[in-house]
Protein backbone atom coordinates (compact mmCIF):
# COMPACT_ATOMS: atom_id res chain seq x y z
CA UNK A 1 0.00 0.00 0.00
CA UNK A 2 0.81 3.37 -0.61
CA UNK A 3 0.83 5.98 2.00
CA UNK A 4 1.83 10.19 1.84
CA UNK A 5 3.64 11.46 4.05
CA UNK A 6 4.32 15.18 5.26
CA UNK A 7 5.85 16.94 7.21
CA UNK A 8 5.72 20.51 8.86
CA UNK A 9 7.44 23.77 10.82
CA UNK A 10 10.61 22.59 12.61
CA UNK A 11 9.82 19.13 12.31
CA UNK A 12 10.42 19.90 8.28
CA UNK A 13 13.71 21.33 8.95
CA UNK A 14 15.09 18.80 11.56
CA UNK A 15 14.03 15.72 9.11
CA UNK A 16 15.05 17.57 6.05
CA UNK A 17 11.74 15.41 4.79
CA UNK A 18 8.75 17.84 3.45
CA UNK A 19 6.75 15.24 1.44
CA UNK A 20 7.59 11.48 1.22
CA UNK A 21 5.46 8.42 -0.50
CA UNK A 22 6.16 5.73 1.62
CA UNK A 23 5.03 1.97 -0.29
CA UNK A 24 4.72 -0.59 2.73
CA UNK A 25 3.33 -4.17 2.21
CA UNK A 26 1.14 -4.91 5.68
CA UNK A 27 -1.13 -3.12 7.61
CA UNK A 28 0.48 -0.25 9.35
CA UNK A 29 -0.17 2.31 12.14
CA UNK A 30 0.62 6.08 12.46
CA UNK A 31 3.68 5.19 15.00
CA UNK A 32 5.00 2.78 12.23
CA UNK A 33 4.64 5.66 9.60
CA UNK A 34 6.93 7.44 12.25
CA UNK A 35 9.31 4.60 12.58
CA UNK A 36 9.84 4.30 8.51
CA UNK A 37 10.56 8.29 8.80
CA UNK A 38 13.02 8.56 11.60
CA UNK A 39 15.41 6.41 13.75
CA UNK A 40 14.69 8.89 16.84
CA UNK A 41 11.73 7.78 19.22
CA UNK A 42 9.00 11.02 18.71
CA UNK A 43 9.10 14.03 20.20
CA UNK A 44 7.38 14.35 23.31
CA UNK A 45 4.68 16.94 21.77
CA UNK A 46 4.49 15.48 18.32
CA UNK A 47 1.05 15.89 16.52
CA UNK A 48 -0.18 13.58 14.02
CA UNK A 49 -2.94 13.74 11.85
CA UNK A 50 -4.58 11.43 9.18
CA UNK A 51 -6.46 12.53 6.48
CA UNK A 52 -6.43 16.04 7.66
CA UNK A 53 -7.90 14.93 11.09
CA UNK A 54 -5.73 14.84 14.33
CA UNK A 55 -5.58 11.18 15.61
CA UNK A 56 -3.11 9.14 18.11
CA UNK A 57 -0.04 7.04 16.89
CA UNK A 58 -2.05 3.80 17.36
CA UNK A 59 -4.41 4.66 14.52
CA UNK A 60 -4.08 2.44 12.13
CA UNK A 61 -3.45 3.42 8.27
CA UNK A 62 -5.21 2.53 4.89
CA UNK A 63 -4.05 2.43 1.27
CA UNK A 64 -3.41 6.09 0.00
CA UNK A 65 -3.67 7.94 3.33
CA UNK A 66 -1.92 11.49 3.75
CA UNK A 67 -0.47 11.52 7.18
CA UNK A 68 0.78 14.54 8.52
CA UNK A 69 3.29 14.96 11.59
CA UNK A 70 4.15 18.25 13.19
CA UNK A 71 5.18 20.37 16.15
CA UNK A 72 2.38 22.00 18.67
CA UNK A 73 0.64 24.67 15.83
CA UNK A 74 1.46 28.25 16.75
CA UNK A 75 -1.05 30.69 14.74
CA UNK A 76 -3.58 33.21 15.41
CA UNK B 1 -19.57 32.38 7.20
CA UNK B 2 -16.36 32.92 5.62
CA UNK B 3 -13.38 31.58 6.19
CA UNK B 4 -10.37 32.50 4.29
CA UNK B 5 -6.69 32.48 4.68
CA UNK B 6 -5.07 35.11 3.00
CA UNK B 7 -1.61 34.92 1.43
CA UNK B 8 -1.16 39.11 1.64
CA UNK B 9 -1.75 41.76 3.92
CA UNK B 10 -5.14 42.67 4.63
CA UNK B 11 -7.02 45.58 6.76
CA UNK B 12 -8.99 43.53 9.25
CA UNK B 13 -11.25 46.72 10.52
CA UNK B 14 -11.81 47.99 7.21
CA UNK B 15 -12.61 44.41 5.72
CA UNK B 16 -14.93 43.79 8.81
CA UNK B 17 -16.96 47.13 8.17
CA UNK B 18 -17.31 46.41 4.72
CA UNK B 19 -18.92 42.85 5.36
CA UNK B 20 -20.91 43.69 8.02
CA UNK B 21 -22.56 46.26 5.50
CA UNK B 22 -22.66 44.34 2.57
CA UNK B 23 -24.09 40.88 4.41
CA UNK B 24 -25.46 41.51 7.60
CA UNK B 25 -29.53 41.59 7.85
CA UNK B 26 -29.55 45.72 8.80
CA UNK B 27 -31.64 45.67 12.39
CA UNK B 28 -31.27 42.11 12.97
CA UNK B 29 -27.95 41.70 14.93
CA UNK B 30 -27.42 44.14 18.25
CA UNK B 31 -24.13 42.97 18.85
CA UNK B 32 -20.46 42.38 17.53
CA UNK B 33 -17.66 41.33 18.99
CA UNK B 34 -14.17 40.58 16.97
CA UNK B 35 -10.85 40.11 18.02
CA UNK B 36 -7.43 40.87 15.49
CA UNK B 37 -4.08 39.27 16.61
CA UNK B 38 -1.60 40.90 14.94
CA UNK B 39 2.29 40.89 14.62
CA UNK B 40 4.55 42.35 17.38
CA UNK B 41 8.31 43.35 17.45
CA UNK B 42 9.16 41.54 20.17
CA UNK B 43 8.91 37.98 21.53
CA UNK B 44 10.66 36.16 24.13
CA UNK B 45 12.69 39.02 25.35
CA UNK B 46 14.10 39.16 21.51
CA UNK B 47 13.33 41.97 18.57
CA UNK B 48 11.73 40.42 16.52
CA UNK B 49 11.47 41.79 12.61
CA UNK B 50 10.16 39.19 10.47
CA UNK B 51 8.07 36.33 10.76
CA UNK B 52 6.71 33.66 8.17
CA UNK B 53 3.37 31.64 8.79
CA UNK B 54 3.42 28.50 7.09
CA UNK B 55 0.52 26.16 7.46
CA UNK B 56 -0.60 22.49 6.17
CA UNK B 57 -3.00 23.55 3.15
CA UNK B 58 -6.03 21.20 2.87
CA UNK B 59 -6.09 20.78 7.12
CA UNK B 60 -6.31 24.13 7.95
CA UNK B 61 -9.40 25.03 5.75
CA UNK B 62 -11.17 22.25 7.66
CA UNK B 63 -9.85 23.26 10.75
CA UNK B 64 -11.11 26.38 10.89
CA UNK B 65 -14.67 25.93 8.80
CA UNK B 66 -15.19 23.50 11.78
CA UNK B 67 -14.69 25.98 14.73
CA UNK B 68 -17.08 28.19 12.73
CA UNK B 69 -19.83 25.75 12.23
CA UNK B 70 -19.17 24.72 15.71
CA UNK B 71 -19.28 28.18 16.76
CA UNK B 72 -22.95 28.75 14.77
CA UNK B 73 -24.17 25.70 17.04
CA UNK B 74 -22.89 26.42 20.43
CA UNK B 75 -24.37 29.76 20.09
CA UNK B 76 -26.80 32.25 18.54
CA UNK B 77 -25.48 33.96 16.29
CA UNK B 78 -26.47 35.57 12.85
CA UNK B 79 -22.82 34.86 11.06
CA UNK B 80 -19.30 34.84 11.84
CA UNK B 81 -16.37 36.23 9.49
CA UNK B 82 -12.52 34.29 9.94
CA UNK B 83 -9.65 35.75 8.06
CA UNK B 84 -6.22 34.23 8.69
CA UNK B 85 -2.71 35.55 7.05
CA UNK B 86 0.03 33.41 5.80
CA UNK B 87 3.22 33.98 4.43
CA UNK B 88 5.97 36.73 5.36
CA UNK B 89 5.10 39.09 7.68
CA UNK B 90 6.36 42.24 9.07
CA UNK B 91 5.95 43.85 12.50
CA UNK B 92 2.41 45.61 12.92
CA UNK B 93 1.11 43.35 10.24
CA UNK B 94 -2.75 41.79 11.02
CA UNK B 95 -2.14 38.20 11.23
CA UNK B 96 -5.79 36.88 12.43
CA UNK B 97 -9.68 38.72 12.31
CA UNK B 98 -12.07 37.01 14.00
CA UNK B 99 -16.20 38.26 14.64
CA UNK B 100 -19.30 37.12 15.64
CA UNK B 101 -22.57 38.56 15.51
CA UNK B 102 -25.65 38.20 17.56
CA UNK B 103 -28.95 39.35 18.81
CA UNK B 104 -27.53 39.99 22.43
CA UNK B 105 -23.78 40.30 23.54
CA UNK B 106 -23.24 37.28 25.47
CA UNK B 107 -23.14 34.75 22.56
CA UNK B 108 -21.30 37.29 20.45
CA UNK B 109 -18.53 37.47 23.41
CA UNK B 110 -18.42 33.91 23.75
CA UNK B 111 -18.03 32.58 20.11
CA UNK B 112 -15.53 35.40 19.58
CA UNK B 113 -13.34 33.85 22.41
CA UNK B 114 -13.90 30.32 21.69
CA UNK B 115 -12.92 30.58 18.07
CA UNK B 116 -9.68 32.15 18.85
CA UNK B 117 -8.83 29.48 21.54
CA UNK B 118 -9.62 26.67 19.17
CA UNK B 119 -8.38 28.05 16.34
CA UNK B 120 -4.70 28.93 18.35
CA UNK B 121 -4.91 25.37 19.95
CA UNK B 122 -6.15 23.28 16.69
CA UNK B 123 -5.69 25.26 13.48
CA UNK B 124 -2.28 23.85 11.94
CA UNK B 125 -0.32 27.45 11.51
CA UNK B 126 3.15 27.84 12.67
CA UNK B 127 5.29 31.21 13.37
CA UNK B 128 9.04 31.25 12.27
CA UNK B 129 10.82 34.89 13.62
CA UNK B 130 13.20 36.59 12.14
CA UNK B 131 15.94 37.80 15.00
CA UNK B 132 19.36 39.37 15.03
CA UNK B 133 20.57 35.63 16.42
CA UNK B 134 18.99 34.53 13.14
CA UNK B 135 15.39 32.51 12.30
CA UNK B 136 13.77 30.31 15.57
CA UNK B 137 10.19 28.91 15.30
CA UNK B 138 7.91 29.37 18.06
CA UNK B 139 7.53 26.62 20.29
CA UNK B 140 4.26 27.39 21.76
CA UNK B 141 1.14 29.62 21.38
CA UNK B 142 0.51 31.67 25.29
CA UNK B 143 -2.26 29.90 27.24
CA UNK B 144 -5.84 31.28 27.23
CA UNK B 145 -5.88 31.97 30.69
CA UNK B 146 -2.22 33.03 31.80
CA UNK B 147 -0.81 34.22 28.87
CA UNK B 148 1.16 37.30 30.67
CA UNK C 1 -7.76 56.17 26.15
CA UNK C 2 -10.28 58.15 24.45
CA UNK C 3 -13.83 58.24 25.53
CA UNK C 4 -16.45 60.31 23.56
CA UNK C 5 -20.27 60.43 23.39
CA UNK C 6 -21.26 61.47 19.96
CA UNK C 7 -24.70 62.92 19.00
CA UNK C 8 -24.25 62.18 15.15
CA UNK C 9 -23.89 58.60 13.81
CA UNK C 10 -20.72 56.86 13.65
CA UNK C 11 -18.97 54.36 11.80
CA UNK C 12 -17.48 52.04 14.23
CA UNK C 13 -15.06 49.68 12.50
CA UNK C 14 -13.83 52.42 10.37
CA UNK C 15 -13.09 54.96 13.69
CA UNK C 16 -10.91 52.21 15.12
CA UNK C 17 -9.14 51.06 12.18
CA UNK C 18 -8.28 54.72 12.29
CA UNK C 19 -7.41 55.20 15.61
CA UNK C 20 -5.30 52.08 15.44
CA UNK C 21 -3.26 53.20 12.80
CA UNK C 22 -2.88 57.20 14.30
CA UNK C 23 -2.38 56.43 17.95
CA UNK C 24 -1.28 52.72 18.77
CA UNK C 25 2.54 51.82 18.71
CA UNK C 26 2.96 49.54 15.43
CA UNK C 27 4.28 46.28 16.70
CA UNK C 28 3.94 46.69 20.69
CA UNK C 29 0.50 45.42 20.33
CA UNK C 30 -0.59 42.07 19.58
CA UNK C 31 -4.35 41.96 20.34
CA UNK C 32 -7.33 43.72 20.19
CA UNK C 33 -10.63 42.58 21.07
CA UNK C 34 -13.72 44.93 19.95
CA UNK C 35 -17.56 45.29 21.11
CA UNK C 36 -20.18 46.96 18.47
CA UNK C 37 -23.85 47.09 20.11
CA UNK C 38 -25.92 48.33 17.44
CA UNK C 39 -29.82 48.98 17.43
CA UNK C 40 -32.08 46.37 16.44
CA UNK C 41 -35.44 47.00 14.55
CA UNK C 42 -36.95 44.32 17.64
CA UNK C 43 -37.20 44.23 20.41
CA UNK C 44 -39.45 42.43 23.13
CA UNK C 45 -41.71 41.15 20.77
CA UNK C 46 -42.06 43.81 18.66
CA UNK C 47 -40.86 46.37 15.75
CA UNK C 48 -38.58 49.03 16.25
CA UNK C 49 -38.44 51.68 13.95
CA UNK C 50 -36.73 53.99 15.57
CA UNK C 51 -34.73 55.15 19.27
CA UNK C 52 -33.73 57.77 21.68
CA UNK C 53 -31.02 57.83 23.57
CA UNK C 54 -31.32 59.60 26.86
CA UNK C 55 -27.67 60.47 29.09
CA UNK C 56 -27.14 62.50 32.23
CA UNK C 57 -24.50 64.86 30.82
CA UNK C 58 -21.84 65.36 33.18
CA UNK C 59 -21.91 61.68 35.23
CA UNK C 60 -22.11 59.27 31.99
CA UNK C 61 -18.42 61.07 31.07
CA UNK C 62 -17.44 60.11 34.29
CA UNK C 63 -18.61 56.40 34.80
CA UNK C 64 -17.55 55.97 30.98
CA UNK C 65 -13.60 57.50 32.04
CA UNK C 66 -13.78 55.65 35.35
CA UNK C 67 -14.81 52.01 33.60
CA UNK C 68 -11.61 52.26 30.94
CA UNK C 69 -9.19 53.57 33.69
CA UNK C 70 -10.33 50.18 35.94
CA UNK C 71 -9.91 48.40 33.18
CA UNK C 72 -6.33 50.24 32.42
CA UNK C 73 -5.59 49.62 36.07
CA UNK C 74 -6.52 45.93 36.27
CA UNK C 75 -5.11 44.45 33.20
CA UNK C 76 -1.96 44.91 30.90
CA UNK C 77 -3.42 47.07 28.09
CA UNK C 78 -1.64 49.19 25.92
CA UNK C 79 -4.78 51.17 24.97
CA UNK C 80 -8.55 51.59 25.04
CA UNK C 81 -11.19 53.38 23.20
CA UNK C 82 -15.05 53.92 24.35
CA UNK C 83 -17.25 55.48 21.77
CA UNK C 84 -20.83 56.04 22.77
CA UNK C 85 -24.08 57.59 20.94
CA UNK C 86 -27.10 59.40 22.08
CA UNK C 87 -29.99 61.13 20.47
CA UNK C 88 -31.83 59.70 17.82
CA UNK C 89 -31.43 56.67 16.32
CA UNK C 90 -32.41 54.24 13.60
CA UNK C 91 -32.50 50.70 13.27
CA UNK C 92 -28.58 49.32 12.54
CA UNK C 93 -27.21 52.69 13.48
CA UNK C 94 -24.51 51.99 16.09
CA UNK C 95 -24.74 52.77 19.44
CA UNK C 96 -21.05 51.78 21.37
CA UNK C 97 -17.55 50.97 20.47
CA UNK C 98 -15.71 49.66 22.96
CA UNK C 99 -12.12 48.13 22.07
CA UNK C 100 -8.98 47.12 24.26
CA UNK C 101 -5.30 46.56 23.09
CA UNK C 102 -2.45 44.53 24.67
CA UNK C 103 0.38 42.10 24.15
CA UNK C 104 -1.46 39.29 24.47
CA UNK C 105 -4.95 38.03 24.03
CA UNK C 106 -6.51 37.50 27.68
CA UNK C 107 -5.85 40.93 28.96
CA UNK C 108 -7.69 42.30 25.48
CA UNK C 109 -10.80 40.11 25.90
CA UNK C 110 -10.95 40.56 29.43
CA UNK C 111 -10.83 44.48 29.11
CA UNK C 112 -13.12 44.71 26.35
CA UNK C 113 -15.65 42.24 28.05
CA UNK C 114 -15.55 43.90 31.44
CA UNK C 115 -15.89 47.39 30.26
CA UNK C 116 -19.19 46.58 28.24
CA UNK C 117 -20.53 44.53 31.43
CA UNK C 118 -19.73 47.98 33.95
CA UNK C 119 -21.00 50.21 30.79
CA UNK C 120 -24.50 48.22 30.86
CA UNK C 121 -24.63 48.49 34.56
CA UNK C 122 -23.77 51.63 35.87
CA UNK C 123 -23.03 54.26 32.80
CA UNK C 124 -26.40 56.67 32.83
CA UNK C 125 -27.98 56.19 29.43
CA UNK C 126 -31.31 54.88 28.73
CA UNK C 127 -33.35 54.07 25.37
CA UNK C 128 -36.83 55.27 24.56
CA UNK C 129 -37.88 53.30 21.68
CA UNK C 130 -40.45 54.06 19.26
CA UNK C 131 -43.12 51.27 18.29
CA UNK C 132 -46.32 51.05 16.48
CA UNK C 133 -47.95 51.30 19.84
CA UNK C 134 -46.23 54.50 20.61
CA UNK C 135 -42.86 54.84 22.56
CA UNK C 136 -41.87 53.23 25.63
CA UNK C 137 -39.11 53.31 27.63
CA UNK C 138 -36.35 50.29 28.11
CA UNK C 139 -36.88 49.06 31.43
CA UNK C 140 -33.65 47.44 32.01
CA UNK C 141 -30.53 46.09 30.31
CA UNK C 142 -30.40 42.23 29.60
CA UNK C 143 -27.76 40.28 32.40
CA UNK C 144 -24.58 39.36 31.51
CA UNK C 145 -24.44 35.87 31.34
CA UNK C 146 -27.96 34.48 30.36
CA UNK C 147 -29.31 37.21 27.29
CA UNK C 148 -31.44 35.10 25.26
CA UNK D 1 -29.43 75.42 51.43
CA UNK D 2 -29.64 75.14 48.34
CA UNK D 3 -30.07 71.92 45.79
CA UNK D 4 -30.39 70.72 42.66
CA UNK D 5 -32.39 68.16 41.72
CA UNK D 6 -32.77 66.53 38.72
CA UNK D 7 -34.82 63.73 36.96
CA UNK D 8 -33.97 61.11 34.25
CA UNK D 9 -35.88 59.28 31.39
CA UNK D 10 -39.56 57.80 32.32
CA UNK D 11 -39.28 59.29 35.72
CA UNK D 12 -38.92 62.90 33.96
CA UNK D 13 -41.66 61.78 32.82
CA UNK D 14 -43.39 60.34 35.25
CA UNK D 15 -42.65 63.38 37.72
CA UNK D 16 -42.83 65.64 35.40
CA UNK D 17 -40.09 67.07 36.72
CA UNK D 18 -36.56 67.97 34.60
CA UNK D 19 -35.01 69.80 37.12
CA UNK D 20 -35.09 71.64 40.57
CA UNK D 21 -33.79 73.97 42.53
CA UNK D 22 -34.93 72.97 45.74
CA UNK D 23 -34.20 75.10 48.98
CA UNK D 24 -34.03 73.82 52.64
CA UNK D 25 -33.46 75.23 55.78
CA UNK D 26 -31.99 72.07 57.70
CA UNK D 27 -29.46 69.21 56.34
CA UNK D 28 -30.93 66.62 54.26
CA UNK D 29 -31.24 63.31 53.16
CA UNK D 30 -31.47 62.21 49.60
CA UNK D 31 -34.44 60.14 50.16
CA UNK D 32 -35.50 63.75 52.09
CA UNK D 33 -35.15 65.20 48.74
CA UNK D 34 -37.03 62.58 46.98
CA UNK D 35 -39.91 63.42 49.39
CA UNK D 36 -40.02 67.28 48.59
CA UNK D 37 -40.21 66.07 45.08
CA UNK D 38 -42.75 63.27 44.81
CA UNK D 39 -45.75 62.38 47.45
CA UNK D 40 -45.23 58.62 46.43
CA UNK D 41 -42.61 56.56 48.08
CA UNK D 42 -39.62 55.56 45.40
CA UNK D 43 -39.86 53.12 43.35
CA UNK D 44 -38.25 49.97 44.71
CA UNK D 45 -35.66 49.59 41.27
CA UNK D 46 -35.02 53.64 41.95
CA UNK D 47 -31.60 54.81 41.67
CA UNK D 48 -29.90 58.06 42.78
CA UNK D 49 -26.38 60.22 42.66
CA UNK D 50 -25.59 63.14 44.43
CA UNK D 51 -22.70 65.38 42.41
CA UNK D 52 -22.36 62.70 39.68
CA UNK D 53 -21.82 59.76 41.81
CA UNK D 54 -24.23 56.83 42.74
CA UNK D 55 -24.98 57.16 46.54
CA UNK D 56 -27.63 55.57 48.73
CA UNK D 57 -30.92 57.25 50.17
CA UNK D 58 -29.33 58.05 53.38
CA UNK D 59 -26.77 60.43 51.95
CA UNK D 60 -26.43 63.41 53.90
CA UNK D 61 -26.92 66.34 51.16
CA UNK D 62 -24.35 69.72 51.41
CA UNK D 63 -25.34 73.36 50.17
CA UNK D 64 -25.14 73.67 46.29
CA UNK D 65 -25.22 69.72 45.70
CA UNK D 66 -26.36 68.28 42.54
CA UNK D 67 -29.40 65.15 43.34
CA UNK D 68 -30.38 62.91 40.50
CA UNK D 69 -33.01 60.75 40.33
CA UNK D 70 -33.33 57.98 37.34
CA UNK D 71 -34.32 54.47 36.35
CA UNK D 72 -31.96 51.30 35.84
CA UNK D 73 -30.04 52.34 32.79
CA UNK D 74 -29.67 51.06 29.84
CA UNK D 75 -27.15 52.21 27.30
CA UNK D 76 -24.65 50.43 25.55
Amino acid sequence: MTVHIKCFASLRQQLGVDAVRLEHRREMTVADAWRALSAQPPPGNLLCARNFEYVDFDQTIADGDEIAFFPPVTGG
Amino acid sequence: MPVEIRPRPFAPWLELGQYQDRHLPPGAFGACAAFVGSMRDFNCGERVHAMTLEHYAGMTERQLTRLTETALARHRLIDVLLLHRIGDLRPNDPIVLVAAWSAHRADAFAACREMMETLKSRATFWKKESTRGGERWVESNTPAFEDR
